[in-house]
């Protein structure tokens, strides 16, 4: 885990209020793992003051690579900074996905798709190729990282919200039927997206399924320091808490170890 | 220049000595370990550790922070692994580190303080103990030690009792006269104070319609809350003849700079570690060059310099 | 859409009704005309001008303010023109405008006070008093009233014997129980309470090693303490009946709804307009937008909707 | 008056961390008068907070222009602004210059320099011309800001700290020969620089010469609503105060209105 400050290679705006933004970071392109993070400092000032979560869209030789939408204060000014600039950052940070054997589903929603390329890629690396389900609001938020999956080959559906692309509706309605297909296999499920979504894959996979999950929650440290992170555990866990801290003992959890909210 | 003419080291009170006046905020810095790649553990001041309770505590339901403006309201609760499992497994590496160890206890009777403190006397490798009187978030017992001075005065004289460590008692700044609780900390016995901890504040989600924090409110830290600090430490150092460690804010070493110049001893870096977790060694070479650039070899000469006629 | 649909009346006691709860808070709106051309005084919920006293005060010396982090420190010392020239000079224009006149007063005595309550009885225009029984400025007298509930509760019920207008009684931060001043000002007849009025605090030169502010502490406002200020209007709305009035930080629409939610009736926007004197536009017009967007006709019916349970 | 977010037209780097920052502001620009100043927010989250008080420097057809130098949040943030961008601005503010018979002496240092040119110019317009006096620290100072003096016919003389450029020293030791050269006549002396330039200025002036300073303070509103901005009077005013408020009675003063400390 390293923090320091690192050349901005690209900052691009892929439509719909998103971006994809690289930086020259050798350290953490090296070490990290599909599902990890970084956490980023936005801006010079002190306000905003925390630094903000990021998951690893692609590392790549020298290059870490962010997927992030413009939503607040932090994302504004990320948006705004430009190729040769420096970026304070702090990774890899948290856990990983773990690579199980078995077909493989990889279902994502809105920014929840960024740790999903790199874990595709690395699954692609080692000879698995997954199904890949995306969702997206409408097409332009679709169009925004649909391509950077499409170079991957492989099973790729999609659907928006509003049917301006691919099938109406939510993408995880396609997820029985895909599981159905193999029946008898042992499917691994990897989602990553908004909370009722992951909620809802967990709902469906908890028929036999092994499921892994990547939570989002406020973060002021993402190294274990402040215990602000934490997620209520379904059990209570061997240290005799009932809570998860997602910088910690995630972002990725097994779906069953996560006590879902309606 | 030689680095070496500037002495930084700094007694803070009961026969503690520091190399240099930066230490780390409780519950700011975990248990040291989580930034040993990231900042060199052993040049600090001291160490303060997460606050220690008799048994471990769970903490509160999420959500427990969010940011403010210039600062970040926390609601965790007091979570921590209890008295056996510190002494068991987080006092082993810390004892490693050749920084002082500061460990901050919080209980919730004064009967649990003592506990605690009788406790942590018996363990190598503490060099004081920090007595948080003072937390927000800790709905029974706590609160009132930390707003009223009878109370605060009898807790600090019984822990005094319970350990020959040093003893440093931490004040909340929810109070109208801080000079009252800094004056009942040393009548009973405190060998230095530390303030400030949290402001309770909190924040509503204006769509969900309800607090962010389960707790509802929260104590607020960073830079928002360093005028309050700073006038705190000011008035405390005024009150008192033991040495006051200020707390609340510290961000750069200009920041640390003010609070000893108003009468602190050492400071505490709290809530910036999160965003620049190698914050304490700039400010110390901060610090270190303000003094070479103002021909000052030695640090405590600088210690509430700013009070002139005051 | 219809924008007059959306219905943002209220009552902030004592009859006294708004057309919408956005205010200005005293002491940062001037008396009124120097925003003339910035914004639609006459569309204002309130203007409330700075504190008047008996007799003029020229203030404190220089420096008297200073940025801190997301706030400002200010040390006026209560600069005004006093209650003769204010009426002659300054209420003649304020009293053309459509928006109710609010007129913040403060005094060295139970004496003044109650003379100026009195005097402002007599003129026509003027639709509420709000008493600064908090001022951290002034050295003697005033600071006491904003700490101790007894004293509170003597001059609320002093001032109120003394006049016949609505009532507002602007409490001070640097309390340790915000709930008790509020009980005391309700106890002493006020139809309203405001808060906060600034917390206490300092900023030290680093390079002259000295106070920043002549005054050595001043009053810190802005968005850094709007989590303090919404805790406490919070608490505030549990303790009393009376309407409760948001101050502290609102710089935005989002800041006045979540103070609405916690409690308050109305709010005021103080340091805000120094920065953004279009500031109170926007944020009427947000709540405006708040409440058309989810379908809410009645602003009263959104006073406290996050207390739910509480 | 008027706030308004308005395009920047330019944001030239001059040097020794000045800049010069044109703004399309026409109703600032027709108003505004030599001696006059805006507030400008210079970032867009809550830190800082303020707005920044400048000098307006040149005030042509639907422009005006600031010269500013990068000292710390605020400046720093404006530097970094480009042609394009919108600023939010306050003004025109203040009181102004009060141009006077006789034969007049404009002396500045670093960017106290900013308003002078303005008045410079109005002068030329009204047919004086004006001795210019002009202080720098060294040369890449003086450089940044000289060129703009250098364009208008006249005497203009200069000095830098270190004797990089002009003479070595400080400028203001040219001044009691320059009131020398014609000891008969009224001259009108026009100050803007550091405080200890004005007041040996002042100290000068006070043996017969009318003297107008323009003052710096910390201000937070810059209309006169937050009373923070100001400076001690040398005797009583009218209102019974003794205290002056820059951003309303003045910035300009007279040298005799003030208290000049030591
Ligand atoms: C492990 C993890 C990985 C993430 N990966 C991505 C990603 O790859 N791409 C992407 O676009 N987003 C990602 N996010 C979310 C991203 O962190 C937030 O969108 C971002 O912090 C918003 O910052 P802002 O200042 O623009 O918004 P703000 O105005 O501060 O807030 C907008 C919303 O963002 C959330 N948020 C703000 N700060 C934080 C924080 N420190 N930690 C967590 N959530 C916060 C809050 O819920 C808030 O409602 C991830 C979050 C986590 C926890
Ligand atoms: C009427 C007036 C006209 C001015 N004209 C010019 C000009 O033409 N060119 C120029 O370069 N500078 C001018 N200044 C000074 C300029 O306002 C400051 O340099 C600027 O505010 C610094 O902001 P900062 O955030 O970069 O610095 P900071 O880091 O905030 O502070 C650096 C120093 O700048 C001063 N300062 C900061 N904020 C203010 C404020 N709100 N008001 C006054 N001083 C402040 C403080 O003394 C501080 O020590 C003028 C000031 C005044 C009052
Ligand atoms: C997340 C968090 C956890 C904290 N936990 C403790 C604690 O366990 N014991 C304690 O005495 N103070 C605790 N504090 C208070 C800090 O030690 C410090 O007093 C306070 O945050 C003000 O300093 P700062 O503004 O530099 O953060 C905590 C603060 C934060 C932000
Ligand atoms: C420069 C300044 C002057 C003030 N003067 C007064 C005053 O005369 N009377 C008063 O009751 N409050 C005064 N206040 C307090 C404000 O009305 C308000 O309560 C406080 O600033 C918190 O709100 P804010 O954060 O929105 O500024 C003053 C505040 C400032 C910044
Ligand atoms: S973000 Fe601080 S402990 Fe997880
Ligand atoms: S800057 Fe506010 S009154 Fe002058």
């Amino acid at each position: 885990m390293i923090q320091a400050k690192r050349h901005i290679t690209l900052n691009e705006s892929l439509g719909a209020d998103i971006y994809r933004l690289s930086i020259q970071a050798p350290e953490i392109a090296a070490a990290a793992q599909a599902g990890q993070f970084i956490m980023v400092k936005t801006g010079m000032g002190f306000d905003p003051l925390l630094r903000r979560p990021f998951s690893i869209h692609q590392a790549e030789g020298d290059e870490i690579q962010i997927l992030f939408k413009r939503l607040g204060k932090g994302t504004t000014l990320l948006s705004k900074l430009e190729a040769g600039q420096q970026l304070d950052i702090l990774g890899p940070l948290g856990n990983a996905f773990t690579l199980q054997e078995g077909p493989c589903c990889l279902i994502g929603g809105g920014m929840g798709v960024a740790p999903l390329l790199f874990l595709a890629q690395t699954m692609r690396s080692r000879g698995t190729t997954p199904h890949i389900l995306l969702g997206a609001r409408n097409k332009a938020e679709l169009m925004a990282f649909l391509p950077a999956f499409q170079a991957l080959d492989g099973s790729l559906r999609y659907a928006t919200d509003d049917g301006s692309m691919g099938q109406r509706g939510f993408i995880i309605e396609a997820l029985p039927a895909l599981l159905a297909e193999d029946d008898k296999a042992k499917w691994q499920v990897y989602s990553c997206g908004p909370y009722p979504m992951m909620r809802a894959v967990a709902a469906i996979c908890q028929h036999g399924w092994p499921c892994q999950v990547s939570m989002e929650t406020m973060m002021a440290c993402g190294i274990s320091a402040c215990l602000g992170c934490t997620i209520t555990a379904r059990n209570t866990n061997r240290k005799g808490g009932k809570y998860l801290h997602v910088c910690q003992d995630g972002p990725v959890f097994t779906a069953d170890q996560i006590e879902w909210k309606s | 220049m030689n680095d070496n003419n500037q002495d930084l080291r700094v007694d803070i009170g009961g026969g503690l000595k520091l190399n240099n006046p930066v230490m780390t905020a409780s519950g700011t810095f975990g248990y040291g370990r989580e930034f040993e790649s990231l900042t060199d553990l052993d040049s600090l001041g001291a160490i303060v550790v997460k606050g220690i309770s008799l048994r471990p505590r769970p903490g509160n339901p999420p959500p427990r922070i969010v940011e403010t403006a210039c600062g970040m309201l926390n609601a965790i609760g007091l979570e921590n692994v209890g008295l056996e499992a510190f002494i068991k497994d987080k006092l082993p590496y810390l004892k490693g580190r050749k920084c002082p160890l500061i460990v901050n206890i919080l209980g919730d009777s004064i009967e649990e303080y003592r506990h605690l403190a009788a406790g942590l006397d018996q363990e190598e490798g503490i060099s004081a103990i920090e007595l948080n009187i003072s937390c927000p978030n800790v709905k029974k017992g706590g609160v009132a030690f930390g707003s009223q001075p009878d109370l605060a005065r009898e807790l600090t004289s019984t822990v005094r009792q319970a350990t020959s460590l040093p003893l440093i008692v931490k004040l909340s700044p929810n109070v109208s006269d801080i000079g009252a609780m800094a004056r009942a900390a040393e009548a009973g016995g405190a060998n230095a104070v530390s303030l400030i901890n949290t402001l309770i504040g909190m924040a509503i989600d204006i769509r969900l319609r309800k607090p962010v924090l389960a707790n509802i409110t929260g104590g607020l830290s960073g830079p928002a809350i360093k005028p309050v600090a700073l006038r705190m430490v000011w008035q405390a150092a005024e009150a008192v003849h033991i040495p006051v460690i200020g707390i609340g804010g510290i961000s750069t070493w200009q920041d640390a700079m003010e609070f000893i110049l108003a009468g602190a001893s050492a400071i505490q870096v709290g809530t910036a570690n999160f965003f620049n977790p190698a914050g304490v060694d700039e400010i110390q070479s901060g610090i270190r060059r303000y003094m070479r650039e103002n021909n000052i070899n030695q640090f405590h000469t600088l210690i509430g310099a700013a009070r002139g006629g005051k």
